[in-house]
């Protein structure tokens, strides 16, 4: 077996004398589709945070093709190849579509404020290409004629998808999404699923996949880890997960499942 | 203003090298005002750059301009004896003292740029005015920069050209950096840290930046200030001459450059247009002496554009919407 | 990048703003902080200033013209000054400047009046470095060094040998008349007993007091401020502190008495004038100032006076306004009997002149006698 | 030894003074998460409703100096005090409830500005003698004490301390045992859920501004008893002051609010008696960025983190 992409190795992380993450261990590998599943507040999106470095663990360890992230900043986490998306859209709201993805770009420039102080030919080269770049992307996702629209201007369902655009022109290994179904109609998380899988195939991603929708996962994630109190109590295939019975006590004992 | 080419700048310098001439034929009165606005314009864009383009609030940007004042007068007085043998070596003793004066206002902003890292809103717009107050106790304090006496004995070399060449380079400069792949970091850090750090943009290295960039244009402000007034003292550098610039910034809306000077360049002229109305005796008693007193107009100005247009009087690239969850 | 159309407009209202002198008028400029932190002095010389113009006018005039006073309001703020005085010389033309009160605004605007050779008077900023600008800057008032001296002086007349010494830090003028106290008083027998410290805008003194009251001094010297001396004298007398206090003409200011109430008896300061001086010049300023604005003039009124006066005279002496002759016909002022004393000039532009001091008795002012230089 | 003590006691007044005001702020930003610039100028017309009430209201009482006059015209001017911090809140804040912070904060400042200029323009620049309400002497201390019989303590820094012991309690007691206090407590937890639980936050937010904007009237009088110079300007210095005081207790906590004040005074007496009274204001600012820097939730206060 080849390494793993991203591995976690009993990873805790403690607010005040609440453990939102206790002992979690999972792995990905290169060009895996995972699910992350479990009831609210299970800590789903605060193993998003201790991936990206918002969060700091507690104890236990991070590592990211071989090389661990904790106590790294989330910038550098990026770098090496993981990008994701947020639950609640975090767009930068003043920037219009193509500067937002545009923002994402920053990290590959070869040079910085001297350059962009000057102007030189250097200069307009590398601008063109993130433009070309860009365009690229927005064209793939069909957001190439909202290119000047103001982000906050965007139907819902764009701004997630200008979301998923913006964490890929970070270049990453490893998509992280947080949610992106949430509300969404059934035509549209049809399409998302759909969006999903062809962007794990095309630019040749791991996808870790927060989704609360039961269709959107079992549809589409080769496997599926559930947390529940922060912890993991089963990982599998989705045929196994849908018969486990601490998933269905964990669900079923507290509320029903999120339709 | 995307595309502005380098030739503008350069045709701004020597617009402003042709134009001096004719300009030192003005009124001395009119001259000084002139002279204020181009000062102003280079405090209002580069704090511009800290408040407006990366979302700091700074409420500290006059104590750098102390710095720069003090700084640049220290050289000047220090080499006066260079100053007067020639014009080259009056320019580069000059110049040198600015920017000398710009250096030290940028150590200073990187000082007040690391506590930004940590802190956010109004935490960070009490601890820069902390800064400005420190800055002010310092001097205060400092036995050779005249301590409470305030320091004269400056020759005024800041002239139009100057003053408007280091104007046009502070816009330049703010314009070209926000302009451009590498500057919008500036803007994603003000809109949302936590989604451009996972952009992979490093926001440290930007609201830094911001800060020392900042500080630098203000302290050169402050060199040109100290050498056309020809005499500073510690209270010309307190916490009401940030709040002027603030309100520059703000008038003119948080992250337009152009509407931010034309803010300043209106609330240069507004104190003395307001001195003239307060001559005016055919106008009844009261209006002549709000007039008089005009920080009572800045400050029901401030609130009232902050009522109605919190975007500032010409639009601006706006501030961030109110999120729900960052209020938590 | 500016507008330019906005720019002419703005310049022809501000224009619009000074209407245009009358050929028979001399134009004289003064400023002041006739608002914001440091306005009551400023009031106070503006006041004395307007009433000089006005009864020298009311005299006819000198060189067959009228004066006409232009002043401008500095709002106590830095960097106002200077834009005032390029107002003032390059747009109404004034043919000399009066002002200001505080020494760090008369620094600023010294240069420029020096530059432009357009003679400036300042009525009462004590700091040495304002007349050392130029040979275009004078002064009415005398300077710092020498009211230490004086009041040095006076302690000892009194058999005071031990004296403790208040300094407000913050001030230039505070820490200036303290050194000069001490080095007189130790040079001629009296014995600093302890100095203690504060600064401007401190409202509690009670613990330097207290290490001033155990040393048991004769006197206590405060050259500071009004507003910190009335609430320091109460406090001293809060603490059983029964010595007299001593000061400067900072310490004259509406509000000293009103604040300080009988806290203040016994205690005597130096000053430029005196209310109370039965001589018929004095009582007839004070009447026609009483007249004027309904209330008693202090030193600063005095002194605002005082510098408009001279300069009337100087412009007569000089026969034009020509900035030049009238800078020599300003330095040449001898023996001006002035509201403030008998004024000659020195080779230092500054004002050779007794000083006066008051002491206070049931909550106000008693002549006490002058200090010659 | 003694300068030593005296300073303690000195500081320890102006530190409860400082630390009535900084109740006000703390408050506000509990409520509502935004510093009130302008609260050290409510507590500046404290002061001045202070001087045009004081001496009608004292002859009520009888003609001189008495203590039951001197408690009506500090609940006069809690009353003025509480009235013009509602009003405040109700013209410049609460159009801007669902605006940036930094929006508020920029009004707050043009607020305070507003205060300290109008004044300037409506009192007089000049210092103001403020009336005598309470026979102010210094207590005798005994014979006995040696040495320390030189040190003073004033009957006004005792009221200091007493009044705003007494306010403290009855803060504690408002916040943590009334309807009122509770509602404050939740609108501070959750605005939404208070809301939705049938709170009127609009009431519970004048409440609290006329509460912490009352304290600070308070203050005006009492500094007014203990050094009765007065101007529009005094609310600037005390107000920053003040706000660094509830920071250093940690902003939002009421005790913490009390330590810091108290701490605070104490530094600035300290400085003044054995460093230099110049640098009093420099070292107090950096003693806050210092604590915002090394632990931005104060002494006493609890910790938050953004969600994401």
């Amino acid at each position: 077996m080849s390494d793993p992409l991203l591995q976690l190795e009993n990873a805790t992380v403690q607010f005040g004398g609440l453990k939102a993450v206790a002992d979690l261990s999972f792995q990905i590998d290169a060009g895996e589709l995972v699910g992350l599943i479990g009831p609210n507040g299970a800590g789903k999106t605060t193993v998003f945070n201790l991936i990206t470095g918002v969060y700091q663990t507690t104890s236990g360890q991070i590592f990211f093709d071989k090389k661990s992230v904790v106590g790294r900043r989330p910038y550098k986490i990026t770098a090496r190849g993981i990008a994701r998306t947020f639950q609640n859209i975090r767009l930068f709201a003043s920037l219009s579509v193509f500067d937002n993805v545009r923002c994402a770009c920053n990290m590959h420039l070869a040079h910085g404020i001297s350059h962009s102080l000057w102007r030189g030919a250097g200069f307009s080269k590398e601008e063109a290409q993130v433009e070309k770049d860009v365009m690229e992307l927005l064209e793939i996702f069909g957001l190439d004629g909202e290119r000047d629209m103001m982000c906050r201007s965007l139907p819902y369902g764009d701004q997630r998808r200008l979301e998923i655009v913006r964490a890929l022109a970070t270049r990453p290994k490893l998509l992280l999404l947080d949610e992106p179904a949430a509300g969404m109609n059934p035509t549209e998380k049809v399409e998302l699923m759909k969006l999903i899988r062809f962007t794990q195939k095309k630019f040749k991603l791991a996808v870790l996949l927060v989704e609360h929708d039961m269709k959107v996962v079992m549809g589409i994630c080769e496997r599926i880890v559930v947390l529940d109190y922060g912890q993991k109590i089963a990982e599998g295939t989705p045929a196994q997960i849908r018969s486990d019975s601490k998933v269905i006590a964990a669900y079923l004992g507290k509320e029903t499942v999120d339709a | 203003m995307d595309k502005w080419p380098k030739s503008i700048l350069i045709a701004v310098l020597l617009g402003c090298l042709i134009g001096s001439p004719f300009v030192f034929q003005i009124n001395p009165y009119y001259y000084d005002i002139l002279l204020g606005i181009g000062i102003s314009i280079i405090l209002a864009a580069s704090l511009n750059l800290v408040n407006g383009y990366t979302g700091q609030f700074s409420l500290g940007h006059a104590g750098f301009m102390g710095i720069g004042a003090y700084a640049s007068s220290w050289v000047t007085l220090s080499y006066g004896y260079c100053l007067g043998a020639n014009t080259t070596s009056t320019t580069t003793v000059f110049l040198l003292a600015l920017l000398g004066g710009g250096l030290m206002a940028g150590i200073a902003g990187l000082m007040v740029g690391v506590p930004s890292l940590r802190l956010k809103g109004d935490y960070l717009a009490i601890v820069t005015l902390a800064f400005n107050e420190i800055i002010k106790g310092v001097i205060q304090n400092a036995e050779p920069l005249g301590a409470q006496r305030g320091l004269g004995g400056m020759v005024q070399h800041t002239n139009f050209f100057w003053t408007f060449g280091f104007a046009a380079l502070t816009v330049y400069v703010v314009v070209h950096l926000v302009n451009s792949t590498y500057g919008r970091g500036f803007l994603a850090v003000r809109d949302d840290e936590i989604a451009a750090e996972a952009m992979g943009i490093n926001t440290t290295k930007y609201k830094v930046l911001a800060f020392v960039l900042g500080a630098f244009f203000a302290g050169i402000a402050g060199g040109l200030y100290a050498h056309f007034k020809q005499f500073i003292h510690p209270e010309g550098f307190n916490f009401l001459r940030s709040v002027d610039i603030v309100v520059m910034v703000i008038l003119g809306g948080m992250g337009n450059t152009a509407g931010v000077c034309f803010a300043a360049v209106l609330l240069t002229i507004l104190p003395e247009f307001l001195r003239s109305v307060s001559h005016y005796t055919w106008l009844p008693l009261w209006l002549q002496q709000i007039a008089e007193n005009r920080m009572i107009l800045y400050s029901l100005l401030l609130i009232v554009l902050m009522l109605t247009r919190p975007q500032g009087l010409f639009g601006g690239l706006g501030m961030p919407r109110r999120r729900k969850d960052v209020e938590k | 990048m500016l507008p330019s159309t906005f720019l002419k407009t703005s310049i022809a209202l501000l224009a619009a703003g000074t209407l245009a002198l009358a050929q028979d008028e001399i134009p004289v400029g003064e400023f002041a902080s006739l608002t914001g932190g440091s306005a009551s002095f400023g009031q106070s010389s503006h006041k004395g200033t307007a009433l000089a113009i006005d009864e020298i006018n009311a005299g006819g005039g000198v060189l067959g013209k009228k004066l006409k006073l232009i002043f401008e309001d500095d709002q106590s703020l830095a960097g106002q000054p200077a834009t005032i005085v390029r107002k003032l010389i390059s747009q109404d033309k004034v043919v000399a400047v009066l002002g200001e009160v505080a020494s760090s605004k008369s620094l600023e605007a010294a240069p420029i009046c020096q530059q432009n050779k357009v003679p400036m008077i300042s009525p009462a900023s004590t700091n040495p470095k304002v007349t050392e600008v130029g040979d275009y800057i004078f002064r009415v008032c005398f300077i710092d060094p020498f009211q230490g001296t004086v009041m040095s002086k006076f302690a000892l007349s009194k058999g005071w040998k031990k004296v403790a010494i208040l300094t407000d830090v913050k001030q230039d003028y505070s820490v200036g008349l303290a050194e000069f106290f001490v080095k007189h008083f130790n040079a001629n027998g009296g014995q600093v007993v302890k100095e203690q410290k504060y600064s401007t805008g401190d409202k509690d003194f009670k613990a330097q007091l207290t290490s001033i009251k155990v040393t048991k001094p004769d006197a206590i010297f405060i050259p500071g401020y009004y507003a910190e001396v009335s609430l320091i004298a109460r406090q001293a007398k809060l603490l059983g502190i029964k010595v007299p206090l001593l000061g400067g003409d900072g310490w004259v200011g509406d509000s000293l008495l009103k604040v300080a109430g009988t806290a203040l008896d016994g205690s005597f300061f130096s000053c430029h004038f005196s209310a109370d001086d039965k001589s018929p010049s004095t009582q007839g300023f004070v009447d026609k100032y009483k007249a004027k604005y309904g209330a008693v003039p202090d030193d600063m009124a005095a002194l605002g006076y005082d510098s408009a006066m001279i300069l009337a005279a100087a412009i007569k002496t000089a026969g034009t306004t020509e900035g030049d002759k009238l800078r020599v016909a300003i330095g040449a002022t001898k023996a001006h009997k002035g509201i403030t004393g008998t004024i000659t000039l020195d080779e230092k532009r500054n004002a050779q002149k007794p000083a006066v001091i008051l002491g206070i008795g049931n909550g106000a002012f008693q002549f006490v006698e002058t200090v010659a230089p | 030894m003694i300068e030593f003590l005296q300073q303690l006691i000195d500081g320890f007044s102006q530190g409860a003074i400082y630390a009535l005001i900084a109740l006000g702020y703390t408050m506000v930003f509990g409520v509502l998460r935004f510093i009130n610039f302008a609260h050290g100028d409510v507590f500046m017309l404290g002061a001045f409703a202070g001087l045009y009430l004081g001496p009608r209201t004292l002859k009520l009482f009888g003609a001189g100096p008495s203590y039951i006059g001197a408690a009506a015209v500090m609940l006069l001017a809690m009353l003025v005090c509480a009235v013009i911090g509602i009003i405040i809140e109700r013209l410049c804040y609460r159009p801007l409830r669902e605006r940036p912070k930094l929006t508020v904060l920029i009004t707050a400042i043009g607020v305070s500005l507003f205060l300290e200029n109008f004044g300037q323009f409506i009192f007089g620049a000049n210092p103001k003698s403020f009336p005598e309400l309470i026979n102010n002497r210094a207590f005798e201390l005994p014979e006995w004490w040696g040495q320390f019989s030189a040190l003073t303590i004033t009957i006004s820094q005792v009221l200091v301390v007493a009044v705003t012991l007494v306010l403290l309690i009855a803060m504690r007691h408002i916040v943590l045992h009334t309807r009122m206090g509770m509602a404050m407590r939740a609108l501070s937890f959750n605005p939404v859920a208070a809301s939705l639980m049938g709170i009127n936050t609009d009431v519970v937010i004048s409440f609290t501004f006329g509460l912490g904007s009352a304290l600070a009237g308070a203050a005006g009088i009492l500094i007014s008893i203990q050094q009765p110079s007065i101007d529009p300007l005094m609310g600037v210095n005390a107000g920053l002051k003040a706000f660094v005081a509830a920071v250093l207790g940690g902003i939002g906590n009421l005790p913490g609010a009390a330590l810091g004040g108290i701490l605070i005074g104490l530094l600035e007496y300290i400085v003044v008696g054995y460093v230099s009274p110049t640098y009093r204001d420099a070292i107090v600012f950096g003693v806050l960025i210092l604590i915002l820097l090394v632990k931005p939730t104060g002494l006493l206060g609890s910790s938050e983190r953004e969600k994401v």
